[in-house]
């Protein structure tokens, strides 16, 4: 059962942060390729502080989540200023500059060989060792995340958002608070990307910066427009699927020379394909 | 909604479902490498040269009868791909030893490794602090330590006292900077200067040129990729100081390069003698590379390890094969393979490129 | 008849917004389109240029049926839109524009060729080489003008044309609309705010409400109607 | 020296830097497509060229040929992708996720065939040094820059005194006017994309020829040459020429000031400070 255990805490971790992307990017409009450095950002806080036994995994995680808030408000907050194109651009730039500093500030992130070790997660002195255990723990994390998103999409707050995405001119004419809007958005993304960072590094004992890189920002957004923006259950299920594909794609027997692409490849199919015929994704709403 | 979730959840599971079953004479063993991505070209080496190895032994029978399988797994040179692998060989098909390559992913899949006895076998990378990581991860080659500091006395005994570093900014080529710093200073040498460059970069130009600005005697060298391109810029831009480096320069394009005249570079000793080399040839339709030799002699090790676990007639499992692994210790196949540790320790040569060829300057050995 | 609309109707999205318009027009007619904002004029003219599909109804020019024709189709027939505000290439000089413009849509038959437009907007002529968009209103209005009469025009969908003009320069260019119509034997429809300035050259009024014609006639007549609370 | 000899590397760097920048610029001034997939009619051309060389085709007809074949990929993919997208009104997201789908599929088409290895142009004149005022100089840097010069002067008399080339900036600069003055925008689209596409070829075989070549190598360039865009000013040839030689020139002068690992992030870091501060660019008329 570790199998179906970690894949499922792992996928878990990836609803959290689908979550993550599918309110900033689907529902708030800002289009953003930087989440994977918040989701970064929140792994590396509470891997220090396990490590150097500073807190617990509790305060640690509310660390992480405090901080993440923080940046994801400052990395969200040229797109108050640019919009569309302009803000991809400045949040490639976020990206990687987060990538920079993860390889290269060797005293905080280990650099580029990563902090191995980082211990379990412990709720209330009581270590979670077993896979079983850490499923249980991002399932309440990810039930708790999916009742959040619920509740906002169906508040005045949720309705605001979408209003602000389909005519910002309009909704600020309206005299609606489009940045306090945005901002609590960008607020809320932060605390999800952290928190599933958390959980992230808790969960692999080991981290380095290939697991938040512009690539883990790109399979992000893939996994939500495959799974379906806009909807709980395109953030469910782009982030399941798309983990499971790798390991379905070990089954299709293609030559060793050209494996290294051609499974690369699909991927890239895959986008194209559902942008032409299925731009709503799996279960969600048109992009 | 629902109906979707499921539809979705249905397909994954599929991914799960194996659809090898192994036999009773069947020993099934794991590889989990980076078979796609960037780093898809060595682990496909690595694929081949377990394979290779796995032809051999089974054309001869097998291990006392009992023919021998890979599952091979795919992990992107990612941690977390690693893990799920990971789990999916040891929970699905319970194999008791698998195969890993790249500093990362085993680092990350070391504890896991530790907690299951399930033994890793890593023949590739020589990050130090997999020496380290758990008890059930053998290393077939040493860390990047122990090959630099050889490396480092022998240059400042032959007159090379100020070195600057050209270091990879990733977490092989880190390593072997870190190492340099320490070791290269150890034998009393004098470090004036270091410089970065980008993984998958190949203008090596401006680093060069601060590098030369420094005045150093030596240029010691850790970049895992571009070596040609490397040694093209700096004959273009004149350079007059030594270049040495690890077995990382041990490239064929670059000894091939004129540019290259007179690099140094230590090499584990790794010969294919010709005859298999030729018949890996004819069968891959590629050269018998590095990672490939690496990777068939530690399945070679591995066979000679499970053969004594059988012998002895107990179960192949991590830790009995991991036991005989070291009680045996001396292992000859392509080079000797000798564990003091987990870590075996290989000899090595300190080698120089003259005439699109590699030759022997001396042999060194490890302390 | 050159310009015929038979129960057309047209709309966004979900939304339809004008049904049922039916007029024709005849060469050197010059058509008042009038309605508050949102009683559907643009759209009106939109669909008649093609630029959004027919919900029902049809549209025939100079006897042909319009409906499957492209955009690019039916100006060379001589259907002409100068757009509400953006009828000029702004980043382009005023030489460019026109040269442009030009160069695509002046055939062997063409009435208005590029010495003609600079006759009939000497202004224009004064400085060819400066950026369009830097223009004043008034001039960046009758380049425009030039630009959807270049070639061979026959009936000229007008939006909004006086929006942002001097009051002295609406009536001059007004005039200048009028003389050309009559003596090229051009159909104008035009869509105004400025309501007395419009009927003042319109040989017919049609008035729109809530995307309906409310009421159809002479000038004389709509001056002497109730329809004046629309706006 | 020192400083003489990297900025001089600055400017060779910089000036098919610039290409890149200015063939994006015009891409996306006009078809406002953020076309990732550039990166890939890039890297494409580079492998074009090998093939040609090295079974001994004339350097002419080498040079033909790529650009040639760019310019069917770039009309391919305006045409049989985006035109389709645009069709069923898709939003800039879902083109730009498309693209990026076109760009992962190119990389790995070219991956399988050539393997991810490095390729070296087997051209020996490309690396005969020559030694100008003590700056040492190969032929292929010498003649990038010539090249580079020589196609952002023709690209400049193309757009402004070719009917063609007025053209394509009357549909940049008001598409809906085009479509009604018989200017055919999506036509333009097309012949825009291609013309892009065949400037792009020439770093794209000029790089490669000095550095070698690899599949996955189109995305920093793409990256820092719409930095440059967007700084210079979008839809400004010579904007975006010039700071594209700036940031590479800033970039190996920086050198002597601050560690290389820091280099790529300080771009990046003043990239968005910028984007924060004067969104417009440095070239862009007032609009």
């Amino acid at each position: 059962m570790d199998f179906l255990f970690s894949y499922i805490a792992l996928a878990e971790v990836y609803v959290l942060l689908g979550l993550s992307t599918n309110l900033l990017v689907g529902i708030a409009g800002i289009f953003s390729v930087s989440q994977a450095a918040v989701f970064g950002v929140g792994a590396y806080i509470v891997a220090q502080c396990l490590m150097t036994e500073t807190m617990g995994f509790v305060p640690a995680m509310l660390v992480a989540s405090l901080a993440c808030i923080a940046l994801n408000v400052l990395v969200t907050l040229p797109s108050l200023r640019v919009s569309g194109d302009y803000f991809v651009v400045t949040s490639f730039g976020i990206q990687l500059l987060a990538t920079a500093v993860f390889i290269n500030w060797t005293q905080g992130t280990g650099g580029a060989n990563g902090l191995p070790g980082i211990p379990p997660p412990d709720l209330f002195g009581f270590a979670l060792e077993s896979n079983l255990h850490l499923v249980m723990l991002t399932t309440v994390a990810v039930a708790l995340g999916c009742l959040a998103f619920r509740l906002i999409m169906r508040a005045p707050f949720g309705r605001l958002l979408r209003a602000i995405r389909e005519d910002e001119l309009a909704v600020a004419a309206a005299g609606k608070g489009v940045l306090q809007a945005k901002v609590s958005a960008a607020a809320l993304a932060g605390a999800f990307a952290g928190s599933a960072g958390g959980l992230y590094a808790t969960f692999l004992s080991f981290i380095d910066p290939v697991s938040f890189d512009l690539d883990a920002s790109i399979l992000l957004l893939t996994m939500v427009v495959v799974g379906g923006a806009r909807t709980l259950a395109g953030s469910i299920i782009g982030p399941f699927l798309l983990l499971a594909l790798p390991q379905v794609l070990t089954f299709i027997d293609i030559p060793t020379t050209i494996a290294a692409s051609a499974r690369q490849l699909i991927y890239g199919v895959l986008l194209i394909a559902f942008m032409l015929f299925r731009p709503q994704g799996l279960a969600g709403e048109k992009l | 909604m629902f109906r979707s979730i499921r539809f979705g959840l249905a397909l994954a599971a599929a991914g799960f479902l194996t659809l090898a079953t192994a036999s009773a004479e069947t020993i099934k063993l794991g590889a989990i490498l980076p078979l796609t991505g960037p780093g898809g070209l060595i682990g496909t080496q690595q694929q081949k040269g377990i394979q290779f190895a796995l032809d051999h032994i089974n054309a001869k029978g097998g291990v006392r009868g009992n023919k021998i399988e890979v599952v091979f797994e795919d992990n992107q040179a990612k941690p977390d791909q690693s893990i799920l692998s990971f789990n999916k060989l040891v929970d699905l098909q319970s194999l008791p030893i698998i195969f890993t390559a790249y500093s990362g992913p085993s680092l990350a899949m070391a504890p896991l490794a530790t907690r299951k006895k399930v033994l890793l076998v890593n023949a590739g990378a020589q990050a130090d602090a997999l020496a380290k990581a758990s008890p059930f991860l053998i290393n077939t080659l040493p860390t990047i330590g122990d090959e630099i500091a050889v490396l480092c006395q022998w240059l400042v005994k032959n007159g090379k006292k100020n070195a600057a570093i050209l270091f990879e900014n990733s977490a092989a080529g880190i390593s072997g900077r870190d190492n340099y710093v320490t070791h290269f200073k150890a034998a009393g040498g004098t470090i004036v200067a270091q410089e970065p460059t980008q993984f998958g970069q190949t203008d090596f130009r401006p680093a060069l040129l601060k590098l030369a600005d420094a005045k150093p005697e030596v240029m010691l060298v850790s970049i895992t990729a571009a070596a040609q391109q490397m040694a093209q810029q700096y004959k273009q831009l004149d350079l007059k100081f030594a270049v040495a480096g690890t077995t990382f320069l041990q490239d064929p394009a670059l000894i091939a390069d004129p540019a290259a005249e007179g690099f140094m570079h230590t090499q584990l000793q790794s010969q294919s003698p010709p005859a298999l080399a030729a018949e890996f040839k004819q069968k891959y339709n590629a050269e018998m590379e590095f990672f490939v030799r690496q990777y068939y002699t530690a399945s070679n090790i591995l066979f000679a390890a499970m053969d004594k676990v059988l012998e002895e007639k107990k179960p192949i499992t991590g830790e009995n094969v991991r036991d005989a692994i070291l009680k045996i210790k001396n292992f000859s196949g392509l080079v000797p393979v000798v564990f003091n540790s987990n870590t075996a320790s290989v000899p090595f040569d300190l080698k120089v490129i003259r005439g699109g060829h590699d030759e022997q300057m001396v042999e060194l050995k490890a302390q | 008849m050159l310009l015929e609309l038979s129960g057309l109707a047209a709309g966004y999205g979900p939304k339809t917004v004008v049904s049922g318009v039916s007029f024709a027009l005849e060469p050197g007619q010059i058509l008042a389109f009038l309605g508050h904002n949102g009683a559907g004029k643009t759209t009106t003219l939109r669909s008649i240029m093609g630029l959004l599909p027919l919900r029902a109804g049809e549209v025939r020019f100079d006897g042909q049926v319009l409906q499957r024709m492209s955009v690019a189709d039916r100006v060379a027939m001589g259907l002409r839109l100068l757009p509400e505000g953006r009828g000029i290439f702004p980043d382009l000089s005023v030489a460019e524009n026109i040269d442009v413009v030009a160069a695509r849509n002046i055939g062997a038959d063409a009435m208005f060729r590029v010495p003609d437009v600079y006759k009939l907007f000497p202004v224009l002529a004064e400085r060819p080489g400066i950026r369009a968009g830097s223009l004043s209103g008034g001039q960046q209005q009758m380049l425009a003008m030039s630009l959807a009469i270049l070639g061979k025009p026959r009936c000229l969908l007008l939006d909004e044309p006086s929006i942002g003009l001097a009051p002295n320069l609406v009536e001059r260019m007004f005039q200048q609309v009028r003389e050309v119509c009559k003596s090229h034997a051009m159909t104008a429809v035009l869509v105004e705010q400025n309501v007395a300035a419009a009927m003042k050259i319109a040989d017919r009024v049609i008035i729109m409400n809530n995307g309906q014609i409310v009421f159809d006639g002479l000038p004389d007549e709509a001056r002497a109607s109730n329809f004046w609370h629309y706006f | 020296m020192l400083a003489l000899q990297l900025l001089v590397n600055g400017l060779v760097t910089g000036s098919a830097l610039g290409l890149v920048a200015i063939s994006f610029s015009l891409i996306y001034s006009t078809t406002k497509i953020f076309h990732v997939a550039h990166a890939g009619v890039y890297t494409m051309a580079g492998y074009v060229a090998w093939s040609l060389a090295s079974r001994g085709a004339p350097d002419i007809v080498t040079l033909a040929v790529t650009v040639a074949a760019s310019m069917a990929m770039g009309a391919f993919i305006q045409h049989q992708l985006y035109a389709r997208l645009e069709r069923r009104r898709a939003t800039p997201l879902v083109v730009l996720i498309a693209s990026l789908g076109a760009l992962a599929v190119m990389q790995n088409v070219i991956a399988a065939i050539y393997s991810p290895n490095i390729l070296q142009f087997p051209v020996p004149w490309g690396s005969k040094m020559v030694v100008l005022g003590g700056v040492r100089l190969t032929w292929t840097q010498i003649l990038t820059v010539i090249a580079s010069l020589a196609a952002y002067g023709a690209t400049i008399w193309f757009f402004h005194r070719t009917i063609l080339g007025k053209q394509i900036r009357a549909v940049a600069s008001n598409p809906f006017l085009a479509e009604i003055t018989r200017l055919y925008p999506q036509r333009v689209y097309v012949i825009v994309v291609a013309i892009g596409s065949a400037i792009v070829a020439l770093p794209g075989i000029l790089v490669p020829l000095d550095l070698g070549l690899q599949p996955y190598s189109g995305v920093t360039p793409l990256l820092t040459a719409t930095i440059a865009m967007i700084a210079g000013g979008i839809g400004s040839i010579t904007g975006s020429f010039v700071i594209a030689i700036g940031i590479a020139v800033l970039q190996n002068l920086s050198l002597l000031v601050i560690p290389g690992e820091w280099s790529i992030g300080i771009t990046f870091f003043i990239f968005v400070i910028f984007m924060l501060f004067r969104p417009t660019g440095l070239f862009a008329a007032a609009r």
